[in-house]
């Protein structure tokens, strides 16, 4: 979609389609305060290509493009105001000023909602512990954040924000403990396999062994290729070889050796059998390492501890000296 | 650095104003020069975050990447800034003229008459292009991963610029920050010297405001926004960092326009003043004298485009990504010897240049005392070695028995030191002189200096510049790994990350 | 095992490890004295009786001559040709050999067993192969250059003093090709290895020139890793002046303590100055002067029973063109005409028996990378049979403390150990263990 | 009588040192002749309020927040999956053999933790590693002391065993294009390398370990050309390493350089200006036009140096005979001011140099 808008001081090209624009100044007029925002008013003669797409723009112009254009000066302003108190290190001033930023923008983004017509939603419709449960039980062994979204991409249908799984744990734990085992199953912690304190970053599920959720040195990488293996396996089944399954696919396969050559395209077996190649070399390790500490776990630790792990040392003590 | 240089930017801070370190200009500057301001997204690799380009100063095309950390988007201002560099360049392709050959049994040259001259602030424009071009050159313009026939053209292109742009004698692509303090020198440091406005505000500070104001102006972000291609760190946290978060949120391209209009604005307050600058120095520069030789230097830019332009038609590969070990051998010999060139041109247009070869007595300038133009010697035969003697208060560190000297307004002819003596702080040098007479045993009128002649004599010479030997490419021997593999298009430089 | 026999056998081995063929290349390290061009001599002329016909390649013109004249008063049995430039006069005491051939093309040499030229004059050979060549000064040589000639030879033999200074380009501050394995602006030896890693790589393991006070000093210096040891004996060098000093100037003073112990530093009151200060000047001046005007004699493994040192015996030495010239204007003038004067570039491969040197960093503010290079003070502090005499202002050391020392660092670029500044450290330490205070 | 410590502390203005980073102690090498900034690290003082606070502020080592942020992800990016991309790297590029895919996580287990026994962990950890139970350490608490305290550095480094040696891996953000880096970001990482390589050292020598096992090369890990891939390149660092060795152990003297302060003089940042500004003018600065880029009191320092030659660069100086004031530079160049002994030389020079352009500028 293309639009020529004419402001006070030239043109203005748009290309909507493909997010680009270009201005053209007829004269010089920099100025260091804001110039005023401007165009699509109704006497310039801008030609518009689709009809919808202009009534959409007229009406938001119509609307509450004074008020806006009130508040872009203020924000503008307030933002100039602020580099200044931060460069001449004015702490007072500046703690003012972005209480004011804030609420100037705070009531920009209303008018904008006000203006603009609610964006279609296009995430899975499943709740998100169900989405993490999806992808873990894919991977089948403890996954950072990251991770489990970009399995969920890949298989399931449907975006997921990696960033709100960090408060998901702590859900699951405080539901966990006002009512244990009323779900079917958590979203829980690994643990450390030498002080079985939780790992910063990773989720698993309650359901799987003590065994599988204890992080030994060697189990990030034994995961790592259990986790790949998966996918392929997953990959395999039909329909499933999408374009992000295969884009996931490939980050796996770049990290093991044998797993990919770099001009093909990548296969599925051969991840497969590079991975399980290399799984050899370290799985007894890991798996020793891993037993011993679940057995420890098993025995030092409550229920609900060897669920989200124990507290770490210091904070044990603290919370001992207090009671 | 000289002291000559050391002394000029002492009376720079001394009188607050910036001096003049040469007498002549010795950068050519095009009538019709193409100005790039461009700017880049922080913690990107040369991400393009606008730019305002054009080839005159009240007409600029402001170019946005709205989203700078698309890829799609960052090709879409490729192909813009491709269109107007391009035809930019396209435009000098028109006029040619044609040149005696070289050699003599070659076809008579043909040349363009005149090639484009790109400006950019600061060194780092220069190395924005570059990376600009190592970024586009290899893409391709069919398959999987292709991009609009612009782009990888103007890779070519901007790889090209800035490669001359290593060379000191060439002008095709020119940072404001260097052509200006290539002719004065300021009161400040060089590394101060490297703010573009800092630098601007000691040459002409703006009415009502001494150079040393303008130059302390300069360094706040807000008064004087960062040349580039780097933004302000502030900025990008107050400004772009907000309005590309409304971008990314907008809920409706109506909302969306609005949020670009306000970052093309916020964008351009930016680059204006740059953009204002870049021009106010072309027009500086431009005004002064030309030195001699600037014309001949500018001619051989000429040359260099005009091959660029038959190479482009004729095969027209990407230039590698790092030069080979042949290339490489031939690129040093050319920079060596065009360094040497220029070095000695500019000293023989430009006293004040060839003031820096006096102070360290490697040259000297007096007046001809004595001139015996009708001098012989015998050697297998007898010969016409004309005889002066220059007297000098220079502190003259060349000894009897350096030979080879010569005056810049006879370049044809060496002559070689016989004698020194000092008397009263002045030295008289007696010389020698062979060539520029003729062959005859007598020199014509004006061929020997003349008693109360000036003359300026040193070890500085303009040289034909051989090509020099150097093996084939495939010729490459084991001592520097052996031949290279020869270029081929291929689909991981045309698919290349870009993020 | 006497040194003579310690550095036979390491000639031997080198001889043997090139002409053995199965190395396209061999690379030999060699100290200050250790008798490169001895080794070039003979494995040209032990080469070239077997029937072969070998090249060799020097990097000046000076350098080519004395090769030539070594090889035939080695050698009067073999043709030798000398590869050289148009306009190349032969020198008398090249003309004084009629078996050597000067041609300035190839074709007119082809009868010579040992072909001499320039790096520059190979350059312009661009056909044919020959099967032996031996480049001189590998590590003066640039990698361009090499690049330009290596065709030409199969099987190669390059020696050189890693010490020394690297090769010269005026486009110093251009880093288009830094970290490449084809860096042109490196020495030969340097991109040869980096492509090469597995060449044989030999050295010759001691000097004949360093005097056993100066060699250690020099080896922990300049060389770290390799080291390397005096031939000659503590007692086979010696040096004294036949008349007393005055016995009150400084100068005096520090021509007695290099006499006794190989080295001297004359210290200026510190002070910074312009690159030619003139009192520094006067000072190195005097010094060379005086050491000649006392007569002095040095006796060694050449002359048990001690000789009068000659003008052409000193060596006065200074990192930049403009103080060599002050100094031999200064010099002129004060009568110490036939005393070699000289930038450190052009002092390489020299030898003297005393050498009194400017410091390259005496009254300065700063220290740039030019004069802190350690092959620069590798040179000035290596020149000598006897004595070696350093002139330079107090504070040098402040100096060094307070430069900042960290450069821009370009990967995989090719680094040079040792550190400048450690070795210019090392070799100050040593220095004010022999300080003589100037007024 | 006052311990060195206390004179510190007082110098301060009382309160917390403020904590060095490797970036700040890299930092120390780049003016290591100038007392005013030996002091005020040696202290601690919180040098960018003192330079706002006597009218200077600074914004040295401002990032832009997409620069951080791109950093952050970079580096998340080579450590996901237990450092999957890492460990490709250093197989393709060391020969790493594969049974070797150990990962150590050393950070801190949460806020009950104190630093001493957080380092404690890591010496332990580090010090019981035998060749093939540890490969890569992350997030180790290393220490350095500074002027004889103990500065905690918390580097994001990983600490990696191969072999014999342990090698620091440094994860930076800026690219590798065709192998090429831009060689001040480098030199500038590399210095902090060294920073950990030494403070590596150390932890293996309290251990009774030998502290040549940590090698002198780093291992710098760049995003590759455009993209986000990640290439590593091995860095010598054993000149930076000497560098910041001989500045240490000069701190070490800090106590020297404390007596050449009265003994009343402090940089609280809490002094009125006027006083502050007095208070620094006691230590003595060593002022170049490159301190601008490299330490906070850069400005206020050149202000300072106004009328001196240093303002212009140390070249100049240089090029100018050492002569210290620009107003005597120029009266011997014209000749106005006779010159003392010492500067005869450099007044004949400046004389001539004035000559030339009058004569050149003149025509």
């Amino acid at each position: 979609m293309q639009l020529r808008a004419a402001t006070p001081s030239g043109t203005m090209d748009l290309d909507l389609r493909r997010g680009s624009f270009t201005v053209t100044l007829n004269a010089i007029c920099w100025k260091c305060s804001p110039l005023p925002a401007s165009g699509f008013s109704s006497g310039e003669p801008a030609k518009p290509k689709t009809g919808e797409y202009w009534k959409r723009v007229g009406v938001w112009y119509g609307a509450g493009v004074s008020s806006m254009d009130d508040l872009e000066r203020t924000i503008s302003g307030l933002r100039k105001q602020i580099r200044q108190s931060v460069a001449s290190n004015d702490h007072a001033t500046l703690a003012e000023l972005r209480v004011k930023l804030r609420q100037a923008e705070k009531q920009w983004d209303e008018a904008l909602d006000e203006l603009a017509p609610a964006a279609p939603a296009t995430m899975s419709l499943l709740p998100l512990r169900e989405q993490v449960h999806q992808a873990l039980t894919v991977l089948t062994v403890a996954a950072a954040p990251k991770l489990i979204a970009a399995v969920h991409e890949a298989f399931f249908a449907g975006a997921m924000a990696g960033g709100q799984l960090t408060h998901l744990r702590r859900d699951e734990e405080r539901s966990f403990r006002s009512a244990p085992h009323a779900r079917p199953y958590y979203l829980c912690s690994a643990v450390t396999a030498d002080r079985l304190t939780p790992v910063r970053g990773l989720l698993a599920v309650s359901t799987w062994p003590l065994e599988r959720r204890v992080i030994g040195s060697l189990s990030p990488r034994v995961d790592f290729l259990t986790a790949a293996i998966r996918v392929a396996e997953h990959v395999l089944r039909p329909g499933a070889a999408g374009p992000h399954a295969l884009q996931l696919l490939r980050r796996f396969a770049a990290s093991i050796p044998g797993a990919w050559a770099d001009a093909d395209e990548v296969s599925p077996d051969m991840v497969m059998r590079a991975a399980r190649a290399e799984l050899d070399v370290h799985d007894h390790s890991d798996r020793v390492q891993r037993r011993a500490a679940a057995a420890r776990a098993s025995k030092q630790l409550d229920e609900s501890q060897q669920l989200f792990g124990a507290a770490p040392l210091g904070v044990a003590r603290q919370a001992g000296e207090r009671r | 650095m000289s002291t000559l240089t050391a002394l000029a930017r002492v009376q720079a801070a001394h009188h607050g104003a910036a001096q003049q370190i040469c007498t002549v200009r010795h950068l050519h500057v095009h009538d019709r020069p193409l100005v790039l301001v461009p700017l880049t997204l922080a913690g990107e690799t040369n991400a393009p975050l606008a730019a305002m380009v054009g080839d005159r100063h009240g007409n600029p095309q402001v170019l946005v990447v709205p989203r700078p950390r698309l890829r799609e988007q960052r090709f879409v201002f490729v192909e813009r800034l491709a269109n107007i560099v391009l035809s930019y360049v396209d435009g000098f392709t028109d006029d040619v003229e044609t040149l005696p050959a070289k050699r003599k049994d070659d076809e008579p040259r043909q040349r363009f008459t005149d090639a484009p001259q790109v400006w950019v602030p600061n060194p780092g424009g220069v190395e924005y292009l570059r990376l600009m071009g190592r970024m586009t050159r290899f893409r391709q313009t069919t398959g999987d991963y292709a991009v609009a026939a612009g782009v990888p053209q103007l890779g070519k292109w901007a790889t090209w610029l800035a490669e001359q742009a290593e060379y000191p004698d060439s002008s095709v692509l020119v940072a404001a920050t260097q052509a200006l303090t290539g002719f004065w020198a300021t009161g400040q440091s060089s590394l101060e010297d490297g703010n573009l406005a800092a630098l601007m505000g000691w040459i002409a500070p703006p009415a009502g405001m001494t150079a040393e104001q303008a130059a302390a102006t300069a360094e706040d972000p807000i008064l004087c926004p960062p040349a580039g291609p780097a933004t302000d760190p502030q900025f990008d946290r107050l400004v772009l960092a907000p309005a590309l978060r409304d971008l990314e949120e907008a809920p409706s391209d109506a909302v969306r326009v609005r949020v670009q209009e306000r970052l093309t604005l916020a964008l351009r307050e930016q680059m204006q003043p740059t953009w204002d600058r870049v021009w106010q120095a072309i027009g500086l520069l431009g005004a002064q004298q030309p030195g001699g030789s600037v014309e001949q230097r500018w001619a051989a830019d000429r040359d260099r485009f005009s091959d660029f332009v038959a190479y482009l038609r004729d095969t027209g590969h990407p230039q590698a990504k790092r030069d080979s070990a042949v290339l490489g051998a031939r690129k040093l010999h050319d920079m060596e010897r065009r360094l040497a060139n220029f070095e000695a041109q500019r000293a023989f247009d430009d006293p004040l240049v060839m003031g820096e070869q006096r102070m360290t007595g490697e040259a000297f300038t007096g007046i001809v005392t004595w001139s015996d133009p009708l001098r012989t010697v015998t050697l297998s035969r007898r010969v016409l070695r004309p005889g002066i003697v220059v007297e000098t208060e220079d502190p003259l560190r060349l000894v009897a028995g350096d030979a080879d000297l010569r005056d810049p307004q006879r370049p044809n002819q060496k002559a070689s030191i016989l004698r020194l003596s000092e008397s009263a702080g002045k030295i008289s040098v007696s010389l020698e002189l062979q060539g520029g007479t003729g062959s005859g045993l007598t020199a014509p009128p004006g061929s020997v200096p003349a008693v109360g002649e000036r003359v300026t004599y040193s070890r500085l010479q303009v040289s034909y510049m051989s090509p020099g030997q150097f093996p084939a490419r495939d010729q490459t021997p084991w001592t520097h790994g052996g031949p290279p593999q020869p270029y081929a298009p291929a689909t991981s430089d045309a698919a290349e990350d870009w993020s | 095992m006497t040194a003579a026999e310690q550095a036979e056998r390491a000639v031997a081995e080198i001889i043997g490890t090139f002409t053995s063929g199965a190395h396209r290349g061999v690379v030999v390290d060699s100290p200050p004295g250790a008798g490169k061009s001895t080794l070039v001599v003979r494995t040209s002329t032990e080469l070239a009786r077997q029937g072969e016909q070998i090249c060799v390649v020097a990097q000046t013109n000076s350098q080519v001559d004395d090769l030539i004249i070594r090889m035939a008063t080695a050698a009067d049995d073999l043709r030798i040709g000398r590869l050289s430039a148009g306009d190349y006069r032969p020198s008398d005491e090249v003309s004084r050999f009629p078996f050597v051939r000067v041609a300035s093309k190839i074709d007119d040499l082809a009868s010579c067993k040992i072909i001499v030229g320039t790096a520059a004059k190979w350059v312009y050979v661009t056909d044919g192969q020959w099967p032996w060549a031996i480049i001189d000064e590998a590590y003066q040589m640039r990698s361009d250059m090499l690049l330009r000639i290596a065709s030409r030879f199969e099987r190669m033999l390059f020696v050189g003093d890693p010490g020394q200074l690297d090769p010269f380009s005026t486009v110093e501050e251009s880093h288009r090709w830094a970290g490449l394995a084809w860096d042109p602006m490196q020495s030969a030896v340097a991109v040869l290895l980096r492509n090469n890693p597995d060449l044989p790589q030999l050295r010759l393991p001691l000097s004949w020139r360093l005097p056993p006070s100066a060699a250690p000093v020099v080896a922990k210096a300049f060389y770290p890793f390799t080291g390397f040891e005096a031939a000659t004996a503590p007692q086979t060098r010696g040096m004294k002046a036949t008349a007393a000093g005055l016995g009150v100037g400084p100068v005096d003073d520090v021509i007695d303590i290099a006499a006794e112990t190989g080295w001297g530093f004359y210290e200026m009151p510190a002070r910074n100055t312009i690159r030619t200060d003139a009192e520094a000047v006067q000072a190195t001046v005097a010094i060379a002067t005086r050491v000649l005007q006392r007569g002095t004699e040095t006796y060694c493994e050449h002359a048990p029973g001690g000789r009068r040192i000659e003008p052409g015996r000193i060596a006065v030495g200074a990192a930049h063109r403009d103080q060599v010239t002050a100094l031999r204007q200064a010099l002129e003038a004060s009568g110490g005409s036939g005393i070699r004067v000289d930038t450190a570039n052009r002092l390489q491969g020299a030898e003297f028996d005393v050498t009194v040197m400017l410091h390259p960093l005496s009254g300065r503010i700063d220290a740039t990378a030019f004069h802190l290079e350690s092959g620069r003070l590798c040179v000035l502090t290596s020149r000598h049979r006897h004595a070696c005499i350093v002139v330079g202002r107090a504070g040098i050391p402040d100096l060094l403390d307070t430069h900042p020392s960290v450069e821009p660092i370009y990967l995989d670029a090719m680094t040079k150990f040792p550190d400048g500044w450690e070795a210019n450290q090392a070799m100050l330490a040593h220095l004010a263990g022999h300080r003589v205070a100037a007024f | 009588m006052e311990n060195t410590e206390q004179r510190l502390s007082r110098l301060r203005g009382g309160g917390d040192p403020e904590a060095h980073n490797a970036r700040t102690i890299a930092a120390m090498t780049r003016n290591p002749g100038c007392v005013r900034r030996a002091i005020m690290d040696a202290a601690g003082v919180d040098k960018p309020a003192v330079a706002a606070a006597v009218g200077h502020p600074t914004s040295i080592g401002r990032l832009s927040d997409f620069a951080v942020s791109r950093g952050i992800s970079f580096e998340t990016r080579v450590k996901s999956e237990g450092c999957a991309e890492l460990l490709r790297l250093l197989r393709e590029q060391l020969g790493l053999p594969v049974p070797q895919a150990h990962y150590e996580d050393l950070g801190s287990t949460g806020k009950g933790e104190t630093v001493s026994g957080r380092y404690l962990r890591s010496k332990a950890m580090l010090d019981t590693a035998e060749q093939g139970t540890g490969t890569l350490f992350d997030h180790p608490l290393l220490r350095l002391s500074i002027s004889g305290v103990w500065a905690y550095l918390e580097p994001d480094l990983v600490a990696f065993q191969l072999g014999e040696k342990f090698y620091v891996i440094e994860i930076k953000s800026f690219p590798v294009i065709d192998g090429v880096a831009d060689a001040s970001k480098v030199a500038a990482s590399v210095t902090q390398s060294a920073v950990y390589v030494l403070a590596l050292q150390s932890l293996l020598s309290e251990a009774g370990r030998d502290p040549g096992l940590v090698s002198h090369e780093v291992i710098l890990v760049c995003p590759k050309d455009f993209s986000n891939q990640a290439t590593a390149t091995l860095v010598d660092v054993r000149k930076p390493l000497a560098a910041l060795r001989r500045q240490l152990s000069r701190m070490d003297n800090i106590a020297a350089l404390l007596h050449l302060l009265p003994a009343n003089v402090t940089f609280d940042p809490e002094l009125p200006a006027m006083e502050l500004a007095q208070a620094l003018t006691q230590a003595s600065a060593r002022y170049s036009p490159e301190c601008l880029a490299a330490c906070e009191m850069g400005s206020f320092c050149r202000a300072e140096a106004k009328g001196s030659t240093a303002i212009l660069g140390r070249t100049v100086r240089e090029d100018l005979g050492g002569v210290d004031a620009v107003s005597t530079a120029l009266e011997l160049a014209t000749g106005r001011l006779q010159p003392t002994k010492d500067l005869l030389q450099a007044a004949h020079v400046l004389r001539l140099a004035q000559r030339m352009r009058t004569e050149a500028l003149a025509r």
